[in-house]
């Protein structure tokens, strides 16, 4: 699986192999053996090459935020170029084809075929990381699909919703 | 004391409910609406809502504290510091109600909390006092004078209040009229009073201040200094005890000063004589603080008395059972102050869930904190979130602590100043003790020069991958999380439901 | 609703009428007016006739632990008579009607239509209050009836399994 | 010091690693299958896995910690309590590698582990000992000749080994060869070693020890006494400072005692000297714990000194900046040790998952603690879960605090001692300071005689229906929770998973 994030501007892809408990996580030209094991309330234990991280991580909005051994950082999640839809509030614009940010799971949808959407209204709330998350439409126009139902598990690939944007 | 009202919120709240069940006394909290779940609820006896979220409709209004203290049969009120902590009308309320104001009398707050009549008190009693105005100037011109006769720079200030608010610096006489005016402007919208005065400005000066008790039968102490000279936008963030810029002579002056500003206004209970200090030695009484401190525990660590503790036994009408001899300063103790703030972005208030939150702790660690994980900080009120403060044998081995102990501190969900905290500890400047007024502007300018290292960089991208990796473990597995032997409990009995 | 509880023995009918925060609660013959309020980590805050009581509440086997204002205290749901079902390693005897023990809802069901069990041996895995728990069969016999599948959420007056006892 | 390794696991892991990142010095952990997540690990900057789940195999293997020790290029190794702490042949293979051992010398190790020997240097030294044998007896006959000979009671003790195994209380002639029979049999399953003395037995004690620290440059000073005579089958579980039995006069003959012994076995590091108090004021050398002692904090709060960083630097050879004069008692302090053991039942030990836990805080609170919630306790190992510990002006205070803070600590999911703590500090006994060394025994005998309150019990059941009834309400919603306006943080980008 790849991943990825932005920190401060700066554009990494982050790839992890191999099943828990053990990760071969590759960064770049870098290699990480990673020994880990989730712990209650979102923490992370990790022995990377003998060193020990403990992180917490939660979501935030456009990504995740991150604890580790005493750092805090804002990890954004996909990049600008990636983007396939733009953030809320950023007005119309980008392609109407709506995915999940995260893998997460559908709590409800907000929109039907058919309907008028306008940007910045809110299509889809999807759960990850313990947090609900609107989704909401990048630009004004009609949707086209709606391609899940509450209860449904989605990844980040799949398209949810479509919008066909207005003229 | 039978049961104590608490009038106020947050880890103030909190800590003087501990120091009430400390002592064996029921307590009894009040909240607002966007308080029902607040830490200080969740820690009383008993709790009795008091109004919609606006302070002035809650916390600052007198009568509903009032009411909440009869309905609980309360026969004590502890005002914490900030919201109505020094406020006279309060005092002389709870005076005329029968109700114990824990803080010095209505009079004493009435006179210390007016900074012109406090100064011409302090004159008489040769305490060494700025330069400047004795009386509220009968015009503009009167400050002209003034300000020309002590020499510029001077500082304009507003008469009532404080937090630095309406204060102005006029370097020359060309710019004082704009000042007074600006300052009389915030002082009538913030305090409803535009009565300014000038004084001196000192340069560079510490702010040293001194914790004293006080009991009802004559008795004062004062618990040595404080330093609190790093500020922002006048606001206190990080304190601790001793200063370094004190020495035993000047402890000793200073702290017989801050004895007789107590005997001078008639206060009882606990209260801070601030100074600041010059570079060249020299002091300078600058208020009174009538109220429990927020850097008291730097105190508490260093003299081994709890403060709460004092001022409930004061208002009880006890002796102090303390003397001045008694008395020693042990170790190093520095308080950092956690608010919800967004150095990032201008120090703007952040409010929102605490996702995750990881409280330091271990030796020479406490954590007075008003909030927990889960919780939603609200908008209305100070954004104070706790105050981490440490102790140690010496001033290095206390500054190493506090940075360790901020490296253990998570708060994740809002923005808050850990690592801001965590830059100032661990500055030079810090460090060799140069924590003169000006620090931040000084030493703090220019933050953010470096990054984080890559290896940290790359810790955080690798828990990040993980978790939203465990994240579609889960969802492919179907279920929140793996069986362990322990959740196979064995077979359970069955409960009925009858309805 | 209804619940009954006991506690070192006693029992205790307690019924909860209203809409949250607001709850009449009814002991016996005492009446309390309770404002409560959920908090994340499995607190529950109250304010019951005035007095604020901050409880935790977890589950464990034949009930519940509830920590309220430094006292901890075991309470079992549902009383011995009551019991359709015995305990597991009370092996045989009783019905083979296997109820939840608490509402929740099934994560998997371990056993089908015509399976032989034996007393002990686990049925229903049912989560509730945040704790995975196996429901066992108190006698050996032959699976009847499987009324439930995983994601239902059940009450606890549902019949999940039926089993028909040996001989 | 580059670098330490930490040979433990639990709250005392935990607690050495604070220390050293307190002093900037990186810290390595080991852990066992067991421990992968434990907190002693999640503190940790490295850690090495040093085998399963057994001690024996993992944290007492020898080898494997010195393996895990140049693995990490670790140049000192700190043994925490129990263990390797006070085993002399580890501290010789460490002396062997060039490791530094954060404790005495395996030739000190060796002389104090052996308790015939150590009461023979005792006795040349005129440290006061209990009258008994001096040597290991050549014949059962020559103890049943040394017994008549100092009167009975006697007790037959094992040489090796402590923890009172072995130990058979003798009040007459008769029973006594009975009594050797059994000690010797355990003594041998025990510790391999079937040597037993016997000596007169001292009845009602207290148990005070006085806590040294001594450099590798022949300074020795003693941190004053801790009283722990509330045992229960030989653990200590209550602990304090001062002892109410200790008056200024005793504390100083039993402290220069304890700096003799020190010396007279060339001690070096922190260590603590043991004594039976009689109730007619005499006082006899029991043993020296040669290692950190689980109940160090009292100390640490009552004199302000870092037990575990002085450790580090005496290790180190640096010489002691703090000489006798220096020290002064300042308030009291007392501790609770947390155990995982069920005191309904016996006192088994318990294990499982930590499904809920609160931890008590506050002003002169504090927690040393080896769990966080979601953690799944282990079978393998010593059932301490954490320690408790306050500090205030006076044993009452003191006393008052620590049933505050017991009564705001919650662990679920497993039993502990929580609730037997506060009945032992609540009881009238503990509150005159009557701590002989059989409290337990006379006064814990009737427990739970009441139970609960109705109105605990109420809200209990309340709380009980009030989560069920949210359960149905969550389930009917299909949700797991309501969206909050926090939730709803606005529309996020999307990310790109590209394989």
């Amino acid at each position: 699986m790849e991943y990825e994030f932005s920190v401060a501007g700066e554009k990494y892809a982050v790839r992890v192999e191999g099943k828990p408990p053990h990760a071969r996580v590759v960064i770049g030209e870098r290699k990480y053996e990673v020994d880990w094991s989730q712990v209650p309330g979102g923490v992370i234990s990790m022995i990377v090459d003998g060193e020990s991280r403990t992180a917490r991580v939660a979501a935030r909005d456009g990504g995740l935020v991150v604890w580790v051994d005493g750092h805090r950082l804002d990890l954004d999640v996909g990049t600008a170029e990636d983007e396939s839809v733009g953030r809320a509030g950023g007005g119309a614009g980008g392609s109407g084809i709506i995915k999940a940010p995260m893998p997460g799971s559908v709590v409800k949808v907000l929109v039907s075929e058919g309907e008028e959407v306008s940007a910045g209204q809110s299509l889809v709330i999807v759960e990850a990381m313990k947090m609900e998350n609107e989704v909401r439409s990048p630009l004004d126009g009609v949707v086209k699909a709606v391609n899940v139902s509450a209860g449904d598990s989605v990844g980040t690939s799949e398209t949810m919703v479509e919008v066909e944007p207005a003229e | 004391m039978k049961k104590i009202l608490i009038a106020n919120r947050g880890e103030i709240a909190v800590r003087v409910a501990r120091a009430c069940r400390d002592m064996g006394i029921p307590v009894a909290a009040v909240y607002s609406d966007a308080d029902r779940v607040s830490l200080h609820v969740l820690e009383a006896d008993e709790a009795v809502r008091i109004g919609p979220a606006p302070a002035l409709e809650s916390y600052l209004d007198i009568e509903a504290v009032i009411a909440a203290a009869r309905k609980v049969g309360a026969d004590a009120i502890h005002p914490g510091y900030g919201f109505l902590a020094e406020n006279w009308q309060f005092a002389k309320r709870c005076e005329d109600e029968g109700l114990k104001f824990i803080g010095p009398s209505s009079k004493a707050l009435h006179l210390v909390g007016d900074k012109i009549r406090s100064r011409e008190t302090m004159l008489a009693e040769d305490v060494p006092i700025i330069p400047g105005m004795l009386g509220a100037p009968d015009s503009d011109d009167e400050c002209l004078e003034k300000a020309n006769e002590i020499g510029y720079p001077v500082l304009v200030k507003a008469s009532a209040g404080g937090g630095g608010k309406g204060m102005q610096v006029v370097r020359s006489e060309g710019d004082l009229m704009n000042a007074i005016e600006t300052s009389r402007r915030v002082a009538k919208s913030a305090f409803g009073d535009d009565t300014v005065y000038v004084e001196k400005l000192i340069e560079r000066p510490r702010h040293i201040e001194f914790q004293i008790l006080a009991d009802e039968h004559g008795n004062v102490v004062h618990l040595f200094e404080r330093e609190c000279s790093i500020q922002r936008r006048h606001q206190k963030i990080v304190e601790e005890s001793p200063s370094t810029a004190v020495d035993s002579d000047l402890r000793a002056r200073m702290g017989e000063t801050a004895v007789k500003v107590a005997r001078a206004v008639g206060y009882a209970n606990a209260g801070t004589v601030e100074f600041l200090l010059d570079e060249d030695g020299s002091f300078y009484f600058l208020e009174v603080n009538a109220r429990i401190q927020v850097e008291h525990p730097v105190t508490e660590f260093v003299t081994g008395i709890d403060l709460v503790r004092e001022q409930i036994l004061i208002a009880s009408g006890e002796k102090l059972d303390i003397t001045q001899d008694d008395l020693m300063q042990r170790g190093h103790a520095i308080e950092c102050r956690i608010y919800a703030e967004d150095p990032a972005n201008g120090f703007l208030p952040s409010s929102g869930k605490i996702l995750s939150l990881l409280e330091p702790a271990g030796p020479g660690v406490r954590h007075d904190c008003g909030i927990y994980e889960g919780w939603e900080v609200p908008v209305h009120y100070d954004p104070i979130l706790s105050k981490l403060i440490v102790h140690a044998a010496d001033r290095e081995a206390a500054r190493l602590r506090m940075l360790r102990a901020l490296s253990e501190f998570a708060i994740l969900g809002i923005a808050t100043t850990i690592d801001y905290l965590r830059e100032i500890i661990a500055s030079d400047a810090f460090a060799a003790g140069e924590t003169q007024t000006d620090f931040i502007e000084k030493h703090m300018a220019n933050r953010h020069a470096d990054g984080p290292d890559d290896d940290v960089v790359h810790a955080a991208l690798i828990a990040g991958a993980l978790s939203l990796s465990a994240e579609v473990g889960r969802r492919v597995a179907g279920r929140r999380r793996e069986l362990s032997p322990w959740d196979t409990l064995g077979g359970w009995s069955i409960g009925r439901e009858t309805s």
